[in-house]
């Protein structure tokens, strides 16, 4: 089990670089584009919502992001500083998806989807944190196995 | 993210390239402006070479829907990749969209009309 | 001042991504690309030390690199979970260059050379720690002022 | 890192691309091997788009200079962007390396010899 901690501030230029960042450490799963695809939308979603609804654009406050990796699981956990969501409305929001025509609220509902498992819950530091758990996918069939080298090609 | 624009007759075609999320959904709606505020529009969105679209660049997709509504004109996105298309299949917009293999099909959908 | 904290797994795939990681962040310090370079090595050397000679390679152990940024300071913290260096091997080690036919031991000069501190310790759960503190250059001379927009290029 | 290699007459131009770092180290040294190899190789490092280096490719870049000399061969290392100069300074390996402005001195300088 790989385990990265990353802090970040709740700052627009830590914003910008947030997503590239999480989308490196993913990149080094063993798994195939769509799933990296949505281990990466589930991190994006989560740490925007910090960013803009849980810190509330405030920089003087931080996010933190913890990503453990194993072959058959990601597990992601984003902190934020804020006040949290209600268990009753995260219900009710992952219960229905956005009317057609609206033009956002449709983050957590993507992350539940993508996920197989949501935990809410405050820290020990009486930070809000949102857990996803996503099972990794084997890859369906491997490219011809490319042996050693592999780190080599990539410099 | 980069943008390059296509005239084609009276039909536009938006080539959108790398991730479409919340700092590209403003340019997209800006770039987008002129051509869906003329009157019977035709707009095509091609996302081949899209590889990353979150709740944000899925929003900027809706808004840019409604404003080619309102000017009665009509939009259709092309190229998916199969993992993208499956995010529009998640959050339901593929019932929204006209979703078109290629830009020939949306083409000859345009002209059928 | 803005604090970044990123807790790493002394992995190989860890290892091959941190430097890109770290590049993210100092690539959003307004200076110029020497400095950002001088940044960039800084860091670059400390996290190969922790790796290679604080943890040994043993992938157990972690890594914990902290950047804080101001518009005048770059510090940057690095720890690894080894025995450290003595105090009087360091000083020896930023006393003399390297003979020029060595082919390693250049790290922790040239660290001590572009930074304006180092300053080596343990914290409080027995980290050994190497923090250095540059001060970021003024841009000489900027290029044409391109006025907001600046963002909406990047994307 | 990429590295491209142009023959030029009893000359071999290297141009290496990106960062010289740890990862990069080894495979500068496997590709040189052949070069360096080679009684009284002339060999020219074009730096131009080297964008970081650190320890590691320096050490490389000394165990060339010195699989260089016992083939009695040499070695020029060109376009130097100024702040990976300031590098080869501080270390004191300007002193021990020939470092050219440009492809085109260092070859003068090989045929002058
Ligand atoms: N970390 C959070 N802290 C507080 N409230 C949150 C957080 N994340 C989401 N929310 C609330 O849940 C709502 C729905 O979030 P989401 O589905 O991502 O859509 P959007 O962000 O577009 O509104 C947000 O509008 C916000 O009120
Ligand atoms: N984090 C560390 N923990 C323990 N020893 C270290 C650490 N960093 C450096 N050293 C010691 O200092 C020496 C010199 O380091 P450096 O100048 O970076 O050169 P190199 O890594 O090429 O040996 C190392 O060989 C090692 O013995």
């Amino acid at each position: 089990m790989l385990k990265y901690a990353f802090r970040f501030p709740n700052e627009d230029s830590a914003f910008t670089i947030s997503d590239d960042i999480f989308g490196r450490v993913i990149d080094t799963i063993d798994t195939d584009i769509a799933e990296r695809h949505k281990m990466k939308l589930i991190v994006s979603e989560l740490f925007m919502n910090a960013y803009l609804h849980g810190n509330n654009r405030d920089n003087s406050k931080s996010i933190d992001v913890e990503m453990e990796i194993d072959s058959e699981l990601f597990v992601v956990t984003v902190k934020d500083e804020g006040g949290g969501i209600a268990k009753e409305r995260f219900k009710e929001m992952v219960a229905s998806i956005s009317a057609p025509e609206d033009e956002s609220g449709r983050g957590i509902t993507i992350v539940q989807r993508i996920s197989d498992k949501i935990q809410l819950f405050k820290d020990s530091d009486d930070k809000f944190c949102i857990k996803a758990t996503k099972k990794i996918k084997k890859q369906a069939k491997q490219p011809k196995k490319r042996k050693k080298k592999k780190s080599l090609e990539a410099v | 993210m980069n943008i390059s624009k296509i005239a084609d007759g009276d039909i536009d075609i938006l080539c959108l390239e790398g991730r479409l999320d919340l700092a590209s959904a403003s340019k997209l709606k800006e770039i987008s402006r002129d051509i869906v505020s003329k009157k019977n529009c035709k707009l095509i969105l091609n996302m081949e070479s899209v590889d990353f679209i979150n709740s944000s660049g899925l929003g900027a997709l809706v808004s840019i829907l409604k404003d080619t509504r309102s000017s009665r004109g009509s939009i259709k996105i092309t190229n998916l990749a199969p993992y993208v298309k499956e995010i529009f299949d998640i959050t339901q917009l593929s019932n929204i969209f006209d979703i078109c293999d290629t830009d020939e099909l949306a083409k000859s959908k345009f002209a059928a009309r």
